[in-house]
């Protein structure tokens, strides 16, 4: 718990019409090797957001070891959803299977409790978009905006007064966009520091299409909503 | 001999199965009923060897049920077909394996659309408006083919049905003489007198 | 585990008179004229045993017969069939029109419908019309007039892709225009080649040497193959039709 | 004629081979081998057919020609058909399709299903395709010859009686044929059903093959006495279509036969593949607008199918 | 890969013949495989051809497999089942190799290749001839499928190698020259591909001797098909298509980072 | 699965010895669901004895072009003689430039088709690298080869296009046997009911570098021609074409019948 609200904040909105999932990210430096997070393969942009499967993205805060465990799991266990039912894994089951194995942990002697919680950002044709947070005693809830890590009180509160029950996603970006900008311990805002991913439906398929941002994309939606950090060479050359 | 036929409209699913049970050349009963209903929207005929049938039928079913007490919703018709074709595609790899052929026909209530789902016991599956086992097969499928339409009112798909059944006890020495037929739509599942 | 029903009935399960020795043969209509092809390799399991076995024949100078299957019956089957078109020349002093020779393999096959011979015969030549004319048989004699038809070991190599080169199955044609109804000698020709070059490729028992027999009907030119690399006539007169054979070599692997 | 009629009385399997032996020996000394039978030979004297040398020539034939038992063996016999006739106020319609199979081998998509016996007569074609040519040409001979003997037609009750009679005495040799014969007589229009285990059979309709199962449920749900002469030849032709599409070993074109009053006709060759895109179109009398294809008539409506690929 | 089969079809394959389902047979190379010494080594020598009954499945397969750097390995029988014993021992080798800390010896592959082969009893059709170059020497195996195992100076195996013995047979002297034993071994291989059906297509050979291994594919190559009659190109549009779906692999969304331009953000 | 006699010939294992009938060897029983009573009837209707591999009919074709490949399969389901459905299809996306098809069992196409995707899947999870068609060559070889004694009754096609160092992509196709052989080629690999008739069809219309339109045409022909011989294939053909920067899929008009 302790090292959760000390860890990057992790910020979902739930809109009418997709979801919204933005994070912090606490790991960064110049001589970070980034490489492979420029291409935005399978596994995200780095530390705090996957994708767990087609329909479901992860955002994780806490320890990045147990972490990577638990989306491990995750995702085998919707590849095993998959093989089963031949459909994608419905997110509140995904959400339960994994607060199983988290409690399991909590129960038995001589284990120690995964260090993490976790938002699901995700879509299925029982609920549509959803957004569900599990902590490390294995409670799960659903959620229309939520936060976790540090300052997420904050974030809470600021997301209670913007938020609107019909809200587009759209919208949704801006809203968790600013939010992030006033709860980050960091004054200013980029790509180094911030994760963001959206999942909508496909136009064309109505398959659930998850999108998660390349750090030139997060660079350039700071640009658009003007959040953008003015003095990024004066702050890289003082690291 | 056994025969099950279904069919599709634009919002039902029509399930109709003979109701004899046979033994030899003894007919044990006449009005059992071979379509087990799944989910408050799924509706499954079996026909096949006699003991595989009911034990596969069950079985199918207890574990249907555990998902919904779980997860709170059932499975989707085509969630559903799928972790059935495969049970039986396993089962087949096992040392007894069930030789039961099915037709699953299910109303998925997320998006307001029927589906009938064709398997047979090698757990080969089929998505199909129409779909018959047995003889009744042989003179239902161009019986059909001929006469289905896919966005029919209840009505016409039991007329339609009215027919392929009057054909298989028209035409095959064997035909079963009773059939009970069910119907799933977005208000579930209920018997009709054919 | 004894197989009882060998015990029941014991001398038949010896009693195996045929044996496949594979090769394939084919044969094209043409508007005035038929091409009857065959390859020569005679094979009996994995062993080969001979490269020159002719597996087309000429009857007349207007009937070519192909036979495929049990050399050892096609073998006698042509001869009782040259047979029979002798004393019918002897009988009527004329060769015999080429449907008739048609019915006559028909009820010579059919004759054998307890003891059949096994082979699978292709007719082809020229109907009294001057028409090209392709007929098939089954080893008991049920036939068909056709086009085109290939039999034997590679029959379903080569059978599609003539329905396709020669009939333009599955074929749209460009618009404003139609598919051919007969090709030119020249072509079938190279579709014949073709077709025996590709069935040796992916059948073992097709191989060695190609036999393609050309019959034109009366007064009819040879459309530009004379010049062909060994080209023969067979003909016996010069006023009537006129049949030609020509050989090419096959893959030997 | 008095040969065929002996051999019928005493007929048992093994007297049969016993003469048909005794006769083969004395092959190629016949006058019809000269040629002046044309090539009709042992059709016009009789039949003189060669058995093999073994204790049981039936079980040897069903060795060596019998793909069912065994896919291996080597004379494949082309099998595969659907065939249907039936009678109705305005004549018999006769439609075959014209696919011959050998294992999954399409051998030919052009097989001339009906025979054509004499200009009030047909047979269709099921079974070994050589014995209905051969069996059924042989009997166009002796209804001929009925002709000249008698100075009228012979009746589709004779003919067929015929039929099944010669067939019968050879039952247990291995010969394989359904067939109906149909025809026009003074009784009117008249379908018999004969077949090699020596079934005959008078009837309104039958439908033979391994796709007659699909033609009957089309056929049985389209047939009335009544109906006009374009109903009729529809209804044969969309059975036929209904056995192509789901049998395997039917399909390729139908032929279509009307036997009225003055003889047969032959209606039209319509290939299955067209009928079921675009159908017999609009020149065709009784036809519906567009194609016979479930997917074809039905296009554009709801439907439970996914698209195979959304165009 | 290999060190555990998985039967859990096998009793499900039991009950689909009990149905009467023929169960199928696997793709096999009816195959000449030669091998025999020479003065500095050993040559070892294949057809390319690989049957599924009397179709030519593969007209290039490579029969000659991989042991270790001077041992190599021709397979004949079931296609499958020389390619995975062989890469299977090829691996045991290399371990086998660096636990000892030695070059790997013929008679170790030929016992992993024998063991494994008869403690299957001949269910694994793979029938071998196996060569190579160790510090004791060069040596020449055949191995049967029950693993059974001969030691010869020339070897041939396969459905040719009647025709292959025979040209060894009248012509195999000791210590042959390279050449000499090259062209022989060619013409014992082509003896099979020119007089069995189940052998034909190219003629791979393998010169092995203490120094290097020089493997040649398709050394010979007496069956390259001629140039077709014609070109069989069709018509654009010749075949009737009823629907189209096309999806582009290169995303058109193209992101300028910077300049504040209005961007896809779905 | 072979004979193999000592010292002697190895028969080919997949066809019939030829000149000795393989009756007493064979024992054949009719395949349940066809009407057995009614061939009492009339003989006339089969009693269907037939493989495994052709229970469903079905047939696969893949051919390599200019700078793409081409994997086409028919749409039938059968059940025996009788056609079950016509909307079958049998090649499975596995990434963006690799199709998979898949002949046979059609039960065990679906289950290998669920298989190789959790496959596939899995390894992109762990490897997060593109999955080559040559790594995946490997990973459909030996799954099968797994089940030596007991195999899937399916036989894989591989069409794709394989990412070279430079970047650039060339074709890529493979064809395996059931138990796993793997079969290179650098022309076509037919698979299926009709693989003999693909054989012989594709043999005469296949050439070198064909761009991929006229590629579509070849391999279109080639498989609406094999199948309209072949009693278990056709009802219809589903085609993909792939290219380095699309993948074209035409549905073709072939016969029903």
């Amino acid at each position: 718990m302790e090292a959760i609200s000390h860890a990057g904040t992790v910020l979902g909105v739930l809109a009418k019409d997709g979801v919204v999932l933005a994070a912090e990210k606490k790991v960064t430096g110049k001589l970070l090797d980034l490489s492979e997070a420029k291409q935005g393969g399978y596994g995200g942009s780095g530390e705090k957001i996957f994708l767990l499967n087609s329909n479901v993205i992860g955002g994780v805060a806490g320890l990045t070891a147990d972490g990577n465990s638990l989306i491990n799991y995750a995702r085998s266990a919707a590849q095993q959803h998959l093989l089963n039912y031949n459909e994608d894994i419905p997110v509140e089951l995904l959400a339960q299977r994994l607060c199983d194995l988290k409690q399991g942990y909590t129960q038995y002697g001589g284990l120690r409790p995964f260090g993490v919680s976790l938002l699901y950002a995700g879509y299925d044709p029982h609920y549509q978009f959803q957004l569900y947070h599990s902590d490390p005693s294995g409670n799960y809830s659903g959620w229309k905006a939520t936060c976790i890590g540090a300052n997420n009180g904050t974030a809470q509160s600021l997301l209670k007064q913007e938020y609107k029950d019909d809200i587009t996603v759209e919208d949704a970006i801006g809203l968790v966009v600013r939010t992030m900008s006033k709860t980050m311990d960091s004054t200013t805002l980029g790509s180094e520091k911030l994760e963001f991913a959206v999942l909508t439906l496909d136009p064309e398929t109505k398959e659930p299409k998850a999108k998660i941002y390349r750090p030139v994309e997060v660079d350039a939606l700071l640009v658009k909503h003007g959040l953008a950090k003015k003095d990024e060479d004066t702050e890289m050359k003082t690291a | 001999m056994e025969c099950s036929f279904a069919l599709t409209g634009k919002d039902y699913v029509l399930v109709a199965a003979d109701t004899t049970s046979a033994r030899s050349i003894i007919k044990m009963k006449i009005d059992e009923d071979k379509i087990k209903t799944l989910s408050p929207h799924l509706l499954m005929a079996y026909s096949g060897e006699p003991g595989d049938t009911v034990q596969f039928a069950e079985y199918i079913e207890r574990n249907i049920r555990l998902y919904h007490i779980r997860n709170l919703y059932p499975l989707r018709p085509q969630s559903a077909a799928a972790w059935i074709r495969r049970s039986l595609a396993e089962s087949l790899r096992s040392r007894h394996p069930y030789s039961v052929n099915l037709l699953v026909g299910g109303f998925d209530t997320a998006d307001q659309s029927p589906h009938l789902y064709w398997i047979d016991y090698l757990g080969t599956m089929a998505t199909v408006p129409y779909a018959a086992h047995g003889y009744g097969s042989y003179f239902a499928s161009s019986l059909l083919d001929r006469y289905h339409n896919p966005d029919g009112t209840l009505e016409e798909g039991l007329a339609t049905l009215r027919r392929a059944i009057d054909e298989t006890s028209k035409r095959l020495i064997v035909a079963p003489g009773k059939y009970m037929v069910k119907v799933v739509d977005k208000d579930g599942i209920r018997e009709i007198e054919l | 585990m004894p197989n009882m029903s060998a015990i029941v009935h014991p001398q038949q399960r010896h009693f195996n008179p045929y044996a496949e020795n594979g090769g394939t043969i084919l044969a094209i209509a043409g508007a005035d004229f038929t091409v009857i092809a065959g390859d020569t390799r005679q094979s009996e399991g994995y062993s080969i045993q001979t490269r020159y076995a002719p597996k087309v024949f000429r009857l007349t100078d207007r009937a070519v017969l192909a036979v495929n299957g049990f050399a050892a019956d096609g073998n006698m089957f042509v001869k009782k069939v040259k047979q029979r078109l002798e004393w019918y020349k002897h009988a009527h002093a004329k060769d015999m029109p080429l449907r008739a020779i048609a019915r006559l393999i028909q009820t010579m096959l059919y004759a054998q419908r307890f003891f059949p011979y096994y082979v699978y015969n292709i007719l082809g030549g020229i109907e009294e019309d001057g028409s090209g004319a392709v007929y098939s048989f089954d080893p008991v004699g049920s036939y068909e007039r056709e086009a085109c038809r290939a039999a034997g070991a590679a029959q379903s190599l080569v059978q599609p892709f003539l329905d396709n080169q020669i009939y333009f199955k599955n074929q749209t044609a460009a618009p404003g225009r139609s598919h051919p109804s007969h090709l030119p000698l020249p072509d079938v020709l190279s579709i014949v080649v073709d077709s025996f070059t590709s069935a040796t490729e992916r059948h073992i028992e097709v191989g060695d040497g190609l036999e393609i027999y050309i019959v034109l009907a009366k007064g009819r030119s040879l459309q530009g193959v004379e010049g062909l690399h060994g080209l023969r006539e067979l003909s016996t007169q010069e006023d009537g039709e006129r049949v030609f054979v020509l050989q090419r070599d096959l893959k030997k692997d | 004629m008095n040969s065929f009629a002996s051999r019928f009385i005493a007929s048992s399997a093994e007297n049969e081979i016993r003469q048909a032996k005794a006769m083969a020996e004395e092959e190629g000394l016949t006058d019809a081998m000269w040629g002046s039978d044309a090539g009709f030979g042992s059709l016009v004297t009789g039949h003189a057919f060669n058995v093999p040398a073994v204790p049981d020539p039936s079980a040897f034939l069903r060795l060596h020609t019998d793909d069912h038992a065994d896919p291996n063996c080597k004379i494949k016999i082309q099998h595969g058909t659907t065939t249907l006739a039936f009678r109705y106020k305005g004549g018999v319609i006769v439609a075959v399709d014209s696919r011959a199979t050998a294992g999954s081998y399409i051998a030919s998509g052009t097989v001339k299903k009906v025979i054509e016996i004499n200009p009030y007569l047909l047979g269709t074609m099921a079974g070994g395709a050589a014995d209905c040519q051969y069996w059924e040409t042989y009997l166009g001979i002796q209804c001929r010859l009925h002709e000249l003997r008698n100075k009228e037609r012979i009746s589709v009750s004779a003919a067929s009686k015929y039929l099944s009679n010669l067939v019968y005495s050879y039952k247990g040799m291995g010969l394989s044929m359904g067939t109906m014969i149909c025809g026009w007589d003074k009784t009117g229009p008249a379908v018999f059903y004969v077949d090699s285990d020596g079934t005959r059979l008078k009837g309104d309709l039958f439908s033979v093959g391994s796709g007659s199962t699909f033609a009957y449920g089309v056929l049985d749900q389209g047939y009335s006495w009544d109906m006009s002469d374009e109903e009729a030849q529809e209804l044969g032709r969309r059975s036929i279509y209904a056995a192509g599409h789901r049998d395997a070993f039917s399909g390729n074109t139908i032929n279509l036969y009307h036997v009225q009053e003055d003889g047969w006709k032959f209606i039209g060759n319509y290939d299955v593949t067209k009928m079921h895109y675009e159908g017999p179109g609009p020149d065709v009398p009784g036809a519906p607008v567009g194609g016979y294809g479930y997917d074809v008539r039905t296009h554009g409506r709801f439907s439970v199918l996914p698209t195979a690929v959304p165009a | 890969m290999s060190a555990g089969f998985d039967f859990s079809n096998h009793s499900r394959n039991t009950f689909l013949s009990e149905k009467g389902l023929k169960v199928p047979k696997a793709t096999s190379t009816g195959t000449t495989i030669v091998g025999c010494l020479f003065k500095d080594g050993i040559v070892l020598g294949a057809d390319t051809r690989a049957t599924e009954g009397p179709i030519v499945a593969d007209k290039n397969c490579e029969k000659i497999h991989f042991i270790s750097d001077s041992i190599r390995c021709c397979g004949a029988g079931t296609a499958a089942d020389t390619e995975f014993i062989t890469a299977l021992i090829s691996s045991n080798i290399e371990l086998h190799a660096l636990s000892t800390g030695r070059k790997p010896r013929v008679v170790t592959a030929m016992t992993m290749l024998k063991q494994r082969l008869f403690q299957y009893q001949g269910h694994i059709g793979a029938a071998l001839v196996l060569g190579g170059v160790d510090p004791s020497g060069a040596h020449l195996f055949t191995i049967h499928p029950h693993g059974s195992t001969d030691k010869l100076p020339y070897v041939t195996m396969g459905s040719g190698s009647l025709a292959a013995m025979a040209v060894f047979e009248s012509s195999w002297k000791p210590d042959l020259s390279r050449e000499d034993a090259l062209k022989l071994v060619t013409a014992a291989v082509s003896a099979g591909i020119f007089n069995d059906l189940g052998s034909g297509s190219n003629v791979d050979a393998c010169v092995i001797t203490a120094t290097e291994t020089e493997m040649l594919r398709g050394y010979v190559k007496p069956n390259e098909r001629t140039q077709k009659e014609r070109t069989y190109g069709f018509r654009r549009g010749t075949t009737a298509w009823t629907a189209e779906k096309i999806r582009n692999l290169v995303v058109s969304e193209e992101i300028t980072p910077i300049g504040g331009e209005e961007m896809d953000t779905s | 699965m072979s004979q193999i006699w000592k010292y002697v010939r190895v028969t080919p294992s997949g066809g019939r010895v030829r000149g000795v009938p393989a009756r007493s060897s064979t024992t054949s029983i009719s395949l349940p669901g066809t009407p057995d009573h009614l061939s009492s009837q009339s003989t006339l209707i089969l009693r269907f004895v037939m493989s495994i591999m052709e229970h469903n009919g079905g047939s696969v074709v893949a051919m390599a072009g200019k700078n793409c490949v081409a994997i086409a399969c028919d749409l039938r389901l059968g059940a025996g003689a009788q056609t079950i459905a016509t909307n079958f299809e049998k090649i499975f996306p596995v990434t963006d430039r690799m199709y998979l098809g898949l002949a046979g069992l059609a039960s065990d196409v679906v289950t290998l088709r669920e298989k190789f995707r959790y496959l596939t899947n899995m390894f992109l999870i762990k490897e997060s690298r593109p999955l080559e068609p040559s790594t995946f060559a490997h990973l459909v070889s030996s799954t099968l080869y797994e089940r030596r004694f007991g195999p899937y009754f399916c036989e894989p096609v591989l069409a794709g296009l394989e990412r070279t160092p430079s970047g650039s992509y060339k074709p890529y196709i493979v064809g395996t046997d059931l138990i796993g052989c793997l079969n290179f080629a650098k022309d076509f690999i037919v698979t299926g009911t009709a693989s003999d008739k693909l054989f012989g069809v594709a043999e005469g219309l296949w050439e070198p570098d064909l761009e991929p339109e006229d590629l579509f045409e070849t391999i279109s022909q080639t498989l609406m021609n094999a199948v309209d011989r072949d009693a278990y294939s056709g009802w219809g053909a589903v085609v993909h074409v792939i290219t380095p920067d699309k993948v074209i899929t035409r549905t073709l008009k072939g016969r029903m019948d």
